[in-house]
């Protein structure tokens, strides 16, 4: 049965790469293969340079599609201390303190190995944030799946969970936020992004630079073994004769080393900065995108590593492998010579592997040592800041091109059952199933835990706090990219504010289908653009992001789904401000204007099965002003909540205020039945305490309509000019909350 | 009734943190001679009389491809033990 | 008076615990690593969450043979207080300084909220600040935090009033809605929820301080401080 | 070398979250004819020559109760199989 040794694979021979074209399967056109070939190399590549090239060319190192679209991006702002470009981006929040902030897609991998997908995804975002010097203090994650249909989907859901479950929950990094929506458009293409949230000391920066000739470069973490070697660059590339071995090509996350390497690197990073050049993490494409981007990025100098020194969990593993190798829970550094043997120990002391493998030298030759003989040699920047870029063409989808203008009109003959039914919805239910599962409180910061819009994590010993969450309604943004980019991160800084908060900056995954295809570039573009403008709207730069293409199937692609994850920062600890209502008798206002906000909602999906139309109207003016209002109202102390209005409407967002303390409400609107489903923006339903009233009202103006009040008596009643909404907190509470986890069990 | 005996197992290229670990506080604790530590799951299913042997071992089959084995990352095997069932 | 927070490899609790110490409990503390192998100097010992060794093979398996076993041996044998939490129970249970074991939660799935305890046991050096069968509300945050000992082992631990806390709405599956317990004599404590994150309204509850507090109040009654 | 495989089970008495949820799947799944589950752990300890037999079998049962088995919980025996691990 088990074979004795594995037969090490036959490498093609650089004609034979050329002739059969060996090159197409591990990722590389024509056109860059003869880059490499003609301008880079000026000879023909060997096996072990394709494969460095293909992963470093490949869209997840090289954003080779997606670069001209992010330069569109607003990135500047005066607390902007790292912008998009280094693992992780930071502002400065004061006290000479910065947050880290960034987030990762792992879809493909999730897709193929949900639970270990979900581990690794986090895995590797946590190394983004410490490699900055920053402890990571929460993670969020943005979860889009199909609705589960059979068993298997519900397993399936359940494992990407876990995934996420165990990591954090091990590592002792609380998540603390995300969010949550089933639609079919995921089918194939569940999304599976986390982000991470990290704390630093601004004089601590470290940067992903390998400089100084004769500095070492030094391996930290877990060995090297054949795992995800197709991650990056080649999914279906065929490495190897055995096939079943092949398959097995998934990378197993071990949050224990994790947090090993953690600790031992922001030790290092901390306590013996006058010996460290540069810290990177090793993620797509290993060892080779994590030295040659610390290369590249030092200028002006080369590299060379001896991989016979580059610790190995498997037997006979090429030169190729080690350097494609996506094994986790690893970092690269760059050493000032003469303080090696100090670092070692403080690994060591940490129970951490640490080996020197190499180190900077004269020129800007990239080359690669194995058993003795140079197996590649090529220009650093060829790999990392040469790499292709491509212009992509844009075309609009023909679905948008005869978008009917009119909005969808909900049928309701009784307020109270559809009612009942959207509480229903998977999208809308409580995910309390899913957070329920995360260690949300470790570190002992946690304000706002789970459940309310955007979660508040306190500065330990400052009277400061940051407020974070994730955002995106796909569906949006299948009928305009453009506005639907907008509305994300509206929603995001809604979330933010209605927490007590003022944006500080975001941080994004794009997901979307394949750049090569006009319409679908469309998308990607036009969100980018509609995603800009807001940010710098509300002052609110993109600090660091990630992208994620070709989510398509049979040609059909998912939604286009950019999830933003936005940090406010909250200047005071009594600012802080849920989303329950607090005592019978507050006021309840919906303040900002209501209109026809049905196409793309998920009442015209809930009663007709589909999202079509236009996209209802948008002003980011408006939505900048009513912001303002709020936090006005929270810092001069008027609110006892605040919920902002998203997916369902005004009569979600009053159920939801409703459950966290069972008090009920009573009110009346001059809205129709209909409008309460409406999910136009710019909107928060807040509760003010009577003696505020006056101060509150003239302080909002117009922009509010006072709606009645929070009732003792656990019951919901809400008067439209054209019907009511009549039920037990109790029994909505129950549809809500159960929706979930009955799906979950 | 038969008993079913599932041994599932990572397969080779596969990290398995959990046997590292035992490996590492074996060495830490002085017993150097353990050259390698592999750990996997042990299933015991008790299983109805009725089924063909063929048809027993495709049932097998499919609950260890659907359920108890990964087949991207665990390799699996089990034994048919007849007689201990009896007991 | 002092109190020690171990820290093993993988534990995450370890600066929670000891914050609460310093800053709200506003006592001495020190964080002692699982390499030391002395506990001189200290008055209590705290055992934080967490997953050390990654709680590979079984939580807290790893852990106990760590080379600082033999002083909490030796500091919970001669009578002081020592308490583990959540990672912290598993180990002590492991190490045979508390009888029975964790499993996982009947869910088979880790759980993270608040839950009502009652005070079962009014008595003990960890729980004399609370008042016997008062409500309170701690977070538990665990997988494997189902409490199991045979039927000899509870009958006993009933009859010496060994059981401090136990659930009003069992989460796990614990045998008897145990939530914690301490040993035949007393000053070892083990328990699933986590004291230490309920010890600031700003949290959520402050019904945590009174654990820390009430092992302050016996060091300090027994006027017997070690420094 | 010889190969020690270590089988560790829980004790019959012990209800097993993990065992009962596989149990529960596949029932679930439709296969009715799974009367029971049992879930255990399985290890191969590869361990160096030069051990006389006694006292390979007291190294393995120390590490069995030190680290491998919670006797509160779980039962274990093995079988020390030398002509595999020759392979
Ligand atoms: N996957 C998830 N992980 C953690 N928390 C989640 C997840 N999905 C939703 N939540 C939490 O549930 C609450 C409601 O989420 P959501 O409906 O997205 O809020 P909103 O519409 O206000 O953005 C929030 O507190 C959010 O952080
Ligand atoms: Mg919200």
């Amino acid at each position: 049965m088990n074979k004795v040794a594995q037969p090490i694979q036959t490498e093609a021979t650089p004609e034979q790469i050329r002739d059969q074209k060996s090159y197409l399967s591990m990722g590389l056109t024509d056109y860059e293969y003869g880059l490499i070939k003609d301008n880079v190399l000026h000879r023909l590549p060997n096996y072990t340079e394709v494969g460095l090239f293909s992963g470093m060319w490949s869209e997840h190192c090289s954003y080779k599609n997606s670069k001209p679209v992010l330069k569109k991006f607003f990135t500047k702002g005066q607390h902007v201390v790292k912008g998009p470009g280094e693992g992780a981006g930071i502002i400065d929040i004061g006290d000479n303190q910065g947050v880290v902030f960034k987030a990762e897609s792992h879809n493909h991998p999730s897709a193929v190995e949900p639970f270990q997908g979900a581990t690794t995804g986090v895995g590797g975002i946590l190394r983004d944030i410490f490699s900055m010097g920053a402890r990571p203090i929460a993670s969020l994650d943005s979860l889009r799946f199909a609705t589960p249909k059979t068993d298997r989907d519900n397993y399936f859901i359940q494992q990407i969970v876990a995934g996420i479950s165990a990591y954090g929950n091990c590592i002792g990094v609380p998540t603390v936020g995300g969010d949550t929506a089933f639609d079919d458009a995921y089918e194939h293409n569940p999304l599976v992004n986390v982000m991470c949230v990290g704390l630093m000391d601004l004089d601590k920066i470290e940067v992903g630079a390998a400089a100084g000739v004769g500095n070492s470069i030094i391996y930290v973490g877990a060995k090297t073994g054949r795992d995800g070697i197709n991650g990056a660059s080649f999914a279906s590339f065929q490495f190897d004769s055995d096939h079943e071995s092949q398959r097995s090509a998934v990378q197993v996350g071990d949050p224990f080393t994790e947090k090993l390497v953690m600790e031992a690197c922001l030790d290092v990073i901390n306590n013996h900065s006058e010996a460290l050049v540069g810290i990177q993490d090793m993620g797509a494409a290993g060892l080779v995108s994590s030295s040659a981007e610390m290369g590249s990025k030092a200028g002006g100098n080369g590299m060379v590593l001896d991989l016979d020194l580059v610790p190995q969990r498997e037997a006979g593993m090429s030169a190729f492998e080690l350097m494609l190798s996506e094994s986790q829970e690893r970092m690269l550094l760059c050493v000032r010579a003469g303080h090696e043997d100090d670092l070692l120990k403080v690994f060591a002391d940490h129970g951490v592997d640490a080996v020197v493998i190499g180190h900077v030298t004269e020129g800007h030759q990239y080359q690669l040592l194995h058993h003795g003989e140079l197996v590649a040699d090529v220009p650093v920047d060829s790999l990392a800041s040469e790499a292709p870029v491509y212009h992509r063409q844009s075309a609009m989808p023909e679905h948008l091109k005869h978008a009917d203008n009119h909005q969808f009109q909900p049928q309701i003959t009784n307020p109270t059952e559809t009612l009942q039914e959207m509480l229903g919805q998977l999208t809308i239910a409580s995910k309390e199933a899913i957070y329920e599962t995360y260690d949300t409180q470790v570190q002992t910061n946690t304000v706002v835990a789970p459940g309310s819009d955007a979660a508040v994590v306190r500065i330990r010993h400052y009277d400061k706090a940051l407020a974070m969450t994730t955002d995106v309604n796909g569906r949006y943004l299948y009928l305009d990219p453009r506005i639907g980019g907008q509305m994300a991160v509206a929603e995001s800084a809604r979330n933010v504010v209605a927490s007590g908060a003022v944006p500080l900056g975001i941080t994004d995954c794009l997901n979307f289908g394949n750049p090569e295809k006009p319409d679908q570039f469309y998308e990607l573009d036009q969100a980018v653009m509609g995603m800009s403008e807001a940010c710098e709207k509300f002052a609110a730069p993109v600090i660091s992001g990630n992208v994620s293409l070709n989510n398509e199937y049979d040609n059909v692609p998912i939604y286009p789904t950019p999830m933003v994850g936005m940090v406010g920062l909250i200047k005071g600890l009594d600012h802080v401000t849920t989303q329950d209502f607090k005592q019978a008798g507050d006021l309840v206002y919906v303040v900002g204007k209501t209109g026809a906000g049905f196409n793309g909602s998920q009442i015209q999906k809930m009663q007709t099965g589909e999202i079509s139309g236009q996209l209802f109207d948008f002003d980011l003016d408006y939505e900048l002003k009513i912001q303002q209002l709020i936090t006005n109202a929270i810092q001069e102390k008027l609110l006892a909540s605040a919920h902002d209005i998203s997916e369902g409407g005004l009569i979600m967002a009053i159920a939801e205020s409703t459950f966290g303390n069972q008090l009920g409400v009573n009110l009346s609107s001059s809205l129709s039945v209909s409008q309460f489903f409406s999910e136009t923006q710019s909107r928060f339903l807040v509760s003010v305490p009577a003696e505020n009233q006056a101060k509150f009202e003239q302080m909002v103006g117009k922009e509010a309509e006072l709606l009645g009040a929070v009732t003792a008596d656990n019951h919901l009643f809400v008067q439209a000019t054209n019907g009511y909404f009549d039920v037990d907190v109790d029994k909505a509470f129950k549809i809500w909350k159960g929706a979930l986890s009955c799906r979950l069990k | 009734m038969a008993l079913v005996k599932v041994y599932v197992n990572y397969k080779k290229s596969i990290l398995n943190p959990e046997a590292q670990a035992v490996n590492n506080a074996l060495q830490r604790l002085g017993y150097e001679d353990i050259e390698d530590v592999k750990l996997g799951k042990y299933f015991e299913l008790t299983v109805a009389d009725g089924k063909s042997k063929a048809d027993l071992d495709a049932e097998i089959n499919e609950i260890c491809d659907k359920l108890l084995a990964n087949y991207n990352m665990e390799n699996y095997h089990y034994e048919i033990d007849e007689t201990e069932a009896a007991k | 008076m002092k109190f020690a927070v171990l820290a093993f490899p993988g534990s995450n609790c370890e600066m929670d615990l000891y914050n609460a110490i310093k800053d709200i409990i506003k006592e001495d503390v020190e964080l002692v690593p699982y390499k030391s192998q002395s506990l001189a100097g200290f008055d209590a010992v705290l055992i934080p969450g967490g997953f050390s060794y990654g709680d590979y093979l079984r939580s807290g398996a790893i852990a106990r043979l760590s080379p600082i076993i033999p002083a909490l041996q030796a500091f919970a044998k001669s009578g002081k207080p020592v308490l583990g939490i959540c990672n912290g129970f598993q180990i002590l249970t492991e190490a045979g300084l508390l009888p029975g074991s964790l499993q996982k939660n009947v869910s088979a799935k880790f759980i993270c909220k608040d839950e009502t305890l009652v005070v079962n046991n009014d008595h003990s050096m960890f729980s004399s600040a609370y008042q016997q069968g008062q409500l309170i509300t701690l977070p538990i945050a665990h997988g494997d935090g189902n409490y199991y000992c045979d039927q000899e082992t509870l009958k006993e631990l009933v009859a010496n009033n060994q059981i401090v806390f136990k659930y009003t709405n069992n989460p796990n599956g614990s045998v008897d809605n145990i939530a914690g317990i301490t040993n035949q004599q007393g000053n070892v404590l083990g328990m699933m929820p986590h004291p230490e994150r309920a010890v600031e309204d700003i949290l959520g509850s402050d019904d945590g301080k009174g654990v820390f507090q009430s092992i302050v109040k016996h060091i300090k009654s027994r006027g017997v401080i070690y420094e």
